[in-house]
């Protein structure tokens, strides 16, 4: 199993994850099935309007444990090719956040190499979150569901 | 000069930036008690059973040795995607 | 909940999984998690070089019955909206032939939703698959992993 | 004049189109029964558990009355996506 075929980009800029999604399917030729995950910022907390988001992460760390990722979803479900694609920075409300994508013979291995990926990505990957609420930020912690959602796969 | 990282909630409370060990800190109990000694919310929130501390980006388990060569990292729990 | 949130096509021709997607994204505003599945025609069987596929369908039972199974997903994962575009006739190796996408609030309903989406047009929606093999051409039947995967969701 | 439809590999054996029905075919048991006297090998695959008969787009099951005025479909097992 080749590191070459897991992608991570970590972008402090505005993606386009429909063209991700073009360069991975051509990069994913021959393979039965692609899943796409795109996590978006909503505009709205529990109660409050929400501005944006500022993501921190730790240089270096985060894209090694990210890759780390990657190569043990290719390896348990047999990828043809993963994308991991994450905004750190400042991201503005509607904006893509994350993009992840799979590619495998069949549906079921793209499916859960993207569950497992998303899940890892939201509370064992190196990210801070920071909602810009009207009334002042708030750093944001996994939810009790995150870390449920990742004991799955252990 | 040790270089320690505080992030998430805790970069609201202490800046990074590379620090001179004294010569008695020599494991990362004996960094964080000399931390809480100058700043006691900092202490309290660096001894929350929920940060993990990495020195050189390799996870610390119990009293892991530091040096002045050192970059330390103290990380609280992760929000990501 | 109204059907409206639901779109299904039956299409003829090749399309792109990349314009739907982007036209998925902009009619789910407000949305935090999108999942899309891309299902794409094989060239090989298990031991043959496969020329394509034809896709026989029932006009008005296809499409009623792929509306409902939209509208349940929708009902049991609270999605904010579901696409779903299938080619029929011929379709040609390497081209999409099943698009899926779901919009939720949170990232386990618009897995889930896509994932229970595409196990019932695999095994439960009128599609006949015909593999059009350098020795000739063969129905597909389902395979058992087809029936085991849509019996999760009962 | 009933219109009788053939999906997939049905669809080799026979081709969907319109039928008057004999006067003693009144549901789909006495329909198939007159597909098999007619074509031994269509009534055999007709037979099978795993074909679903639908008359007006609804689910026969058991022998379901048919008419002139009707649209029978035989649908053996679905392959999609």
């Amino acid at each position: 199993m080749s590191a070459l075929i897991i992608t991570v980009g970590l972008e402090a800029e505005p993606f386009s994850p429909e063209e991700a999604a073009a360069r991975f399917r051509r990069s994913a030729e021959g393979a039965g099935a692609i899943v796409h995950f795109i996590g978006l910022v909503r505009d709205s907390a529990s109660s409050e309007a929400v501005r944006g988001l500022f993501l921190q992460h730790a240089p270096g760390l985060t894209l090694r444990t990210i890759e780390k990722f990657g190569i043990e979803a290719a390896e348990r479900w047999h990828l043809q090719r993963a994308d991991i694609i994450h905004r750190i920075g400042e991201v503005g409300p509607g904006e893509p956040i994350v993009f992840v994508a799979t590619a495998a013979a069949h549906r079921r291995a793209a499916f859960e190499g993207a569950d497992f990926l998303m899940d890892h990505l939201k509370s064992e990957a190196p990210f801070w979150k920071k909602e810009r609420r009207a009334s002042g930020d708030v750093w944001i912690e996994p939810r009790a569901e995150d870390y449920a959602d990742k004991a799955r796969w252990t | 000069m040790a270089r320690l990282l505080y992030y998430g909630p805790l970069s609201d409370l202490a800046e990074s930036g590379d620090v001179a060990l004294p010569d008695a800190v020599r494991d990362t109990g004996a960094l964080v008690d000399w931390l809480a000694a100058e700043d006691a919310a900092l202490g309290e929130a660096l001894r929350s059973r929920r940060v993990r501390i990495i020195v050189n980006d390799v996870v610390a388990t119990g009293a892991h040795p530091v040096t002045d060569a050192d970059e330390i990292g103290f990380l609280p729990p992760f929000s990501g995607g």
